[in-house]
């Protein structure tokens, strides 16, 4: 069974159904992206579930010739970690849809329009994280920030074009740093047995160490604008204050992992040299992006860029976890990728009802909402906590994970990194305060709490962060081999306690 | 070691309690508060059952524990959620069960015109689950898990009137401060992990001893700081008296029974950390005398009744936490000093909260007075009480404060001297203050305005309160006759170093004690017996009380310290990040436009000028040809 | 006689030429301008054609002088109307471009 | 230098001797094609370029090329500029004020440092053999010669040559034909405007250019009765030249004042 294509195919069938229906029949295309990406999200459980967990090599291998005479194929398979982000998306999607049902109104064209490009992303989010040809992957890498672009430049709001923009160059400005580097690695694959782009294959290339280092870089800088890492996060913010909040779930929940993901995939596979020598640098960035993202969350007034700066703190934590090169940090940040997309989603989507009732998206304008809507602000609580990393709900492990796996190599960063989870109670509590907390603001007082739409959709991430923060072991077992493998082949073990020295 | 498949209800009853009664919304408010009340006392029975099985079998054996289920497994990384009921947490978990059922019980009419009740109601089943949690893990991680569980549950329960927006930062103030000591927690975990490879309880104790003592040293003072968070400690204790504006019930079960003590099971828990990190362990005991005189000192400025039995409770903690510095011989009487603390303080809490009750949830100690005529019953448990926190004897206290001064002087050297003196001087404040309290209550002349109609609480409050009551009067003798609760206790705690050198005889530590006691209760005595006391809190008082008054500055301090610079850093980093980051990146969009622009001044439309430019250009390519080909 | 020189009276020609491309005004010397540099260009060519001893240069030069011929056809032509909508034969009155 | 100085001594051939007369005139005529004020003197010393250039190829052994030059360029080439600047105006000399600002010092340190490097670069050029010299190529003469190239080697560029030619001469036409957007009035129609249009000032014919004006010339207005004048009297071609001498200065009231002033 060809799982990953179809897993491509069936949102773009659905896009194609939506863009045939008549234009004023808004309901009829909400239905049919909801029934599509139900579709998928059931394909990729199915798929799922036939994935052998214990085999680190590529599963679901799929290859069709492409452009032969470039000799790039269409090819796709997945690992562990690549399958778990594949699933995290497909399980978000029908919640974007569910909970933005009205999203769309307002918006610079036509509902119909809006849902094609949703289900448009959808196939780019799963081909992207399927890819394993390198020219496939810059392609859909580059591709996905269409869609994104009129999603936020069409349907956000406030300052939504010149954030569109911004989002746009500062992705294409990473993406042909990227370029560059997968040409020149394109160049080098000819002179050492053939010109490709298959991963595999290029991943056996004889390269100076300088070429390595600045081929590195190349990728690097574009995943780090991705993720976002400090400094090149600025985009964020701006991009997630604007873009409706389904957009925004996308956008940071998978869309940003696209950086870390690349980063596993493609720097470390591609550069072990080069990524050994640029760790320490990686390293401070990240527990820089963990410390200052934490402090502009806390001094941030609007809630969107509050969640879009923990976003920065939290991909922090990822890109220590993944340079750290220790199984439990590698685990550990695959397993954030994960729970961060769910927890970010909720707070998005809860914060998303909260600005669509209350008309602003200015922490201070809100008050009181426990006592107006309290399911909103339990949602948006249980939100918070998973952000804040509270044991029990899913970011806990994770989070504790790639502290721990940090600290048995470079305590001093996993030190002062975990000064970043004082700084989360308090960026998460202070909104929670000022926003569900004191006296209901005048004007807030006949606010509606969640309609049963909502709470259908914002029932399944709660479960889903409350279930993998007591029992993550499904997820970890699929991960930790392919984590393992990840750092065996930088040449990596974890490092022996010291009792064992004696 | 005995396995058993019923240590997982003690959990699971409080915490499908709260599950249901917060999912199940409005529909169950109206039976909400006795499905949390009979989940709790289910826990209660299911610990009194497991009690019975452990005297049953022989010493060894008398641990139990119950693996769950696998919860992360990844490389050397192994941690099962797993229970494990041992001698120590078979003491909690009665104590949490226990006062937590009687809590219950009396919330029930406490709370009785709340219209939130059932919510409470859940909280306190959520906190009871959490807290059980805390003691019953079998690994430092799945104490982590409690350890923030009774966070969250004491965040929530602080900030239950979170209308009021000092009540919504109080609440916010002890979930941070707490994270600060939650993040102690993560690096004695990080510590543990990385220097013996494993994080569980049995696994730490078994390594403890190979690893390097600059290890367990940083692995002692971290744990420190965790408990010093959660116990309300120096230097984190700021967050206690603030604690105080959640309802009364809770001041009486998380904030002086059982969630502050978590600090003081945390290094009992961890003695073979603590026995081999001779550095951790001394800074344990300072930081618990520095906090028993802190407490003590705050105490007898406060008018606030809550207020004042909160500074108590960190004096007394300060107490505990002194005794479990002082190593293997201090364990047991912290842990009794904590039982009997827990019985004591809860019923005066409850006692404060009746008290309130009566008068319009007024605090204000001066706007009290001649109370004991119109509630007797309270009158006498807050007595009890009373009598127990001074350490009369025989009530309880007498039993478990004495030992822990007696070991203080027994710790040897300058050492001795010096912590037995701050424990007796502690002994005479807290003499003093919890007089002043009795006094201004209780006897006296009634300041009250005339709306307050001081009455006795219907009996649903007052049965716990003497239930407690009988615990303080009783609980001492008990534990102590025959050193049973040492005994008791003894298989788990390292006693070989076992030096019994006496500096003083027992009986001479009592009477120096008590003479103590005699003094504090004396000065309050002369002070507000014998005078009147004024409603209003007098202005013109010495520069110490107004300090004592404003909590020794610790507020002041944290602000100056830390609070105003964060918040500055912030400003500062929100600001920067706009100009100067941002700022760089739209300097280059600024740059491509401005060169753009003067770009433009290149083509003004006229064909001659761009036959020049295209001349300069020839020109530049000839001379590229000039300069290349030589 | 060195043919060199030859080419050294080209490079003079046509620099003058390019010259008078830029500064003068008149369209219509602006043309011939031109044309002296196209021509200078032929005299390169006719004197690399006796260099080299084959008659490639001249052909050269011939289809120059034929592409130099169309251009000042249609230039001219170009010249007259724009002339006659402007009455102007000024290239600085012809500043369309930038509007 | 030197070694230049010595070769034109040394080597007086015919061939340099006509170079060193005639090389010095066509760089001067073209400085000078640059300097005068007139087209038209412009378009003669261009003429005079050209025919030196003729005279340069025939010396080089380009007989054709020559011929072609004084035929096509200097007869005919030279003479569609002479007409085109009839057509435009033989008068209207060029202002050699520089009107964009900075654009001369420009051109001018471009031209010198243009020169200069072109003059370099073929200095340090080396041929690195004698000229090899056309007689072998011409042994059948150079008209021959340069028809046997273009027919064969040559002979495609050649048709698209001719193509290219074709659509110039095709593309000039177009661009020059002007073609009408109005119906062209008829006689009648043109004498209903005339007397049923605004006025009847337009009634009677245009009086002559200089009728009652100070002068009869054709660039001076004549003057209406009321002594204003009156511009439509001179022909409009003159006007469009700006030949046209300006018709306020003739008007009799400034004429008044100017005799005032005098006074």
């Amino acid at each position: 069974m060809k799982w990953l294509s179809l897993l491509m195919l069936l949102p773009l069938a659905g896009a194609a159904i939506i863009a045939a229906l008549p234009k004023n029949n808004e309901k009829a295309a909400k239905q049919a992206a909801l029934a599509t990406t139900l579709v998928v999200m059931a394909a990729t459980i199915a798929m799922a579930v036939g994935f052998q967990r214990d085999n680190v090599d590529l599963q679901f291998v799929e290859n069709y010739a492409w452009i032969p005479s470039f000799g790039i194929n269409f090819a796709l398979g997945v690992d562990a970690i690549a399958l778990v982000l594949i699933l995290m998306s497909t399980i978000l999607a029908p919640v974007v849809v569910l909970a933005g049902w009205n999203e769309a109104h307002g918006g610079r064209w036509s509902v119909k329009t809006f849902y094609v490009l949703i289900l448009v992303l959808e196939t780019m989010m799963i081909g992207v994280f399927a890819a394993t040809d390198l020219f496939l992957f810059y392609v859909i890498f580059e591709a996905m920030l269409i869609p994104v672009y009129f999603l936020i430049g069409g349907y956000g709001s406030g300052e939504r074009s010149a954030a569109a923009v911004k989002f746009l160059l500062y992705s294409l400005f990473g993406g042909l740093l990227m370029l560059a580097s997968i040409i020149a690695l394109y160049v080098m694959s000819g002179a050492q047995g053939g010109h490709t782009f298959d991963l595999d294959k290029l991943s056996q290339l004889q390269m100076s160490s300088t070429t390595q280092n600045l081929l590195f870089l190349g990728f690097f800088i574009a995943f780090a604008i991705k993720a976002p890492v400090w400094p090149f996060h600025t985009w964020l913010p701006d991009a997630a204050k604007s873009a409706t909040p389904g957009t925004s779930v996308l956008l940071l929940g998978v869309l940003d992992k696209v950086g870390t993901f690349g980063m596993i995939r493609y720097c470390l596979t591609l550069f072990p040299e080069a990524s050994k020598t640029f760790t320490p640098l990686i390293m401070i960035l990240a527990v820089i992006s963990i410390v200052y993202g934490a402090f502009l969350a806390i001094g941030a007034k609007d809630i969107k860029r509050l969640i879009a700066y923990t976003s920065i703190s939290h991909f922090g934590f990822i890109t220590m976890g993944i340079f750290a090169m220790t199984s439990q940090a590698q685990s550990g940040a695959t397993l954030y990728m994960f729970n961060h997309g769910f927890s970010t989603a909720a707070l998005f989507l809860v914060a998303g009802w909260m600005i669509a009732r209350r008309g602003s998206s200015t922490i201070s304008e809100f008050g009181g909402l426990q006592r107006v809507t309290p399911v909103m602000a339990w949602s948006f609580f249980i939100a918070g906590m998973s952000s804040l990393a509270l044991p029990g709900l899913s970011s806990f492990v994770s989070e504790f994970l790639v502290l721990v796996g940090t600290f048995t190599r470079y305590p001093v960063h996993a030190i002062i990194a975990t000064f970043g989870i004082v700084l989360a109670a308090l960026y998460i509590l202070i909104p929670v305060q000022k926003a569900l907390h004191g006296p209901t603001t005048v004007g807030n007082e006949n606010l509606k709490d969640l309609n049963l739409r909502e709470k259908v959709a914002i029932a399944p991430v709660i479960a889903v962060i409350v279930v993998l923060g007591f029992y993550p072991s499904p997820l970890l077992n699929v991960i930790n081999p392919a984590a393992k493998h990840v750092i065996s082949q930088m040449g990596f073990t974890d490092p022996v306690p010291s009792i064992g020295d004696k | 070691m005995t396995t058993s498949s019923s240590l997982v209800y003690l959990i699971a009853l409080p915490l499908a309690g709260a599950v249901l009664l917060l999912l199940g919304g409005r529909r169950t408010d109206k039976w909400g508060h006795l499905l949390g009340t009979a989940m709790s006392a289910s826990s209660f029975g299911v610990g009194l059952y497991q009690l019975m099985l452990m005297l049953d079998r022989p010493t060894e054996q008398r641990p139990v524990s119950q693996k769950l289920f696998e919860w992360i497994n990844v490389g050397e990384f192994k941690v099962d959620a797993g229970l494990l009921l041992d001698q120590l947490s078979i003491c909690f978990v009665l104590l949490i069960t226990g006062v937590g059922t009687l809590i219950h019980i009396y919330s029930i009419s406490y709370m009785s015109h709340d219209k939130d009740r059932r919510r409470f109601f859940a909280y306190l089943n959520l906190f009871i689950a959490a807290m059980l949690l805390l003691v019953l893990g079998d690994s430092y991680l799945n104490l982590y898990v409690g350890w923030e569980g009774v966070g969250l549950a004491s965040y929530l329960l602080i900030g239950f009137w979170n209308q009021k927006p000092a009540y919504a930062t109080a609440s916010k103030k002890a979930f941070v401060m707490n994270r600060i000591g939650d993040m102690g927690l993560s690096f004695a975990i990080m510590i543990a992990f990385a220097t013996m490879g494993t994080v569980s309880f049995a696994g730490v104790q078994e390594h403890a001893h190979h690893a390097s003592e600059a290890a367990l040293t940083g692995m002692g003072i971290m744990l420190l700081v965790a408990a010093a968070g959660k116990s309300a400690q120096f230097p984190l204790q700021a967050w206690l008296g603030d604690a105080m504006a959640g309802p009364t019930p809770v001041s009486a079960l998380i904030h002086a029974a059982t969630m502050v003590t978590a600090g003081v099971y945390l290094i009992t828990r961890s003695n073979f950390v603590f026995d081999a990190a001779p550095t951790a362990q001394l800074l344990v005991v300072i930081v618990g005398a520095i906090t028993l005189m802190f407490g003590a000192l705050i105490g007898t400025a406060k008018d606030d009744i809550k207020k004042a039995l909160a500074a108590s409770t960190m004096s007394q903690i300060g107490y505990m936490i002194l005794a479990a510095g002082l190593g293997p011989v201090g364990y047991a009487f912290a842990i009794m000093h904590l039982l009997t603390h827990g019985f004591f303080k809860a019923g005066m809490f409850l006692g404060a909260g009746s008290v309130m009750h009566g008068m319009n949830d007024e605090v204000n100690m001066r706007k009290y007075g001649a109370l004991r005529k119109f509630m007797p019953i309270t009158f006498v448990t807050f007595g009890l009480g009373y009598l127990a926190i001074l350490g009369v004897p025989p009530f309880a206290g007498f039993y478990s404060k004495d030992m822990i001064i007696e070991t203080a002087f027994n710790a040897g050297g300058a050492k001795g001297i010096i912590l037995g003196v701050t424990t007796l001087i502690g002994a005479a404040i807290t003499a003093f203050y919890m007089t002043r309290v009795m006094i201004l209550t209780f006897t006296g002349t009634k300041r009250w305005d005339d709306n307050a109609h001081p009455h006795e609480s219907p009996w649903l409050m007052w049965l716990p309160m003497a239930v407690l009551a009988i615990g303080s009067v009783s609980s001492g003798y008990l534990l102590s006759s025959g050193g049973a609760l040492e005994n008791w206790l003894h298989p788990l705690f390292d006693h070989h170093a076992e030096h019994e050198h006496h500096l003083l005889e027992p009986i001479v530590v009592s009477a120096m004690a008590l003479t103590m006691v005699a003094i504090g209760v004396a000065i309050a005595f002369s002070k507000y017996a014998r005078q009147e006391v004024s409603s209003v809190a007098p202005e013109n008082v010495s520069i110490f009380t107004k300090i004592a008054r404003q909590d020794l500055m610790q507020d002041r301090f944290n602000e100056a310290v830390f609070m105003r610079p964060g918040q500055a850093l912030t400003t500062t980093l929100v600001a920067a990040d706009e100009v100067v980051i941002d700022g760089a990146v739209r300097g280059v969009g600024q740059a491509a436009m401005s060169s753009g622009s003067a770009l433009r001044g290149l083509q003004n439309g006229y064909v001659r000028s761009y036959a020049a430019l295209i001349l300069v250009g020839a020109i530049a390519l000839i001379g590229a040809i000039w300069v290349v080909v030589q | 006689m060195n043919a060199a020189n030859y080419l050294y009276i080209s490079a003079l020609l046509f620099t003058i030429g390019a010259v008078g491309v830029v500064v003068r005004r008149n369209a219509i010397v602006v043309f011939m301008c031109i044309e002296l540099m196209l021509n200078a260009a032929n005299l390169s060519f006719v004197t690399f054609s006796r260099i080299n001893g084959n008659l490639d240069g001249q052909v050269m030069a011939f289809f120059t002088m034929v592409v130099a011929a169309c251009e000042v056809v249609v230039g001219l032509a170009i010249i007259v109307t724009i002339y006659r909508s402007r009455r102007s034969a000024s290239v600085d009155d012809a500043s369309l471009l930038k509007r | 230098m030197m070694q230049l100085a010595l070769e034109v001594g040394q080597t007086a051939q015919p061939e340099a001797i006509m170079f060193w007369i005639l090389g010095p005139m066509a760089v001067v005529a073209a400085l000078g094609m640059l300097l005068v004020k007139k087209a038209v003197h412009s378009a003669i010393l261009m003429a005079f370029v050209m025919v030196i250039l003729a005279i340069f190829y025939i010396a080089q052994d380009a007989v054709f090329l020559g011929i072609v030059q004084v035929v096509v360029y200097t007869g005919a080439v030279m003479m569609l500029f002479l007409f085109i600047l009839m057509l435009v105006g033989v008068d209207s000399s060029d202002s050699l004020t520089e009107t964009i600002a900075g654009l001369r010092p420009i051109a001018i340190t471009a031209a010198v440092g243009f020169g200069g490097l072109m003059v370099s670069l073929l200095g340090r050029a080396t041929l690195g053999r004698q000229a090899t010299g056309l007689s072998a190529a011409n042994a059948d003469g150079n008209v021959q010669g340069i028809a046997k190239e273009l027919f064969s080697t040559y002979v495609f560029p050649f048709e698209v040559v001719s193509a290219l030619l074709i659509t110039a001469a095709m593309g000039a036409m177009v661009l020059a034909h002007h073609q009408r957007t109005t119906v062209r009035p008829t006689q009648r129609q043109l004498s209903i405007n005339r007397f049923r249009g605004e006025t009847l000032a337009s009634a009677a014919g245009l009086p002559g250019p200089g009728v009652y004006a100070r002068h009869n010339a054709v660039d001076v207005p004549a003057l209406l009765p009321d002594g204003t004048p009156a511009p439509t009297s001179v022909n409009a071609s003159l006007e469009a030249r700006g030949d046209m001498l300006d018709y306020k200065s003739f008007d009799l009231s400034e004429v008044n004042t100017q005799i005032v002033e005098e006074k």
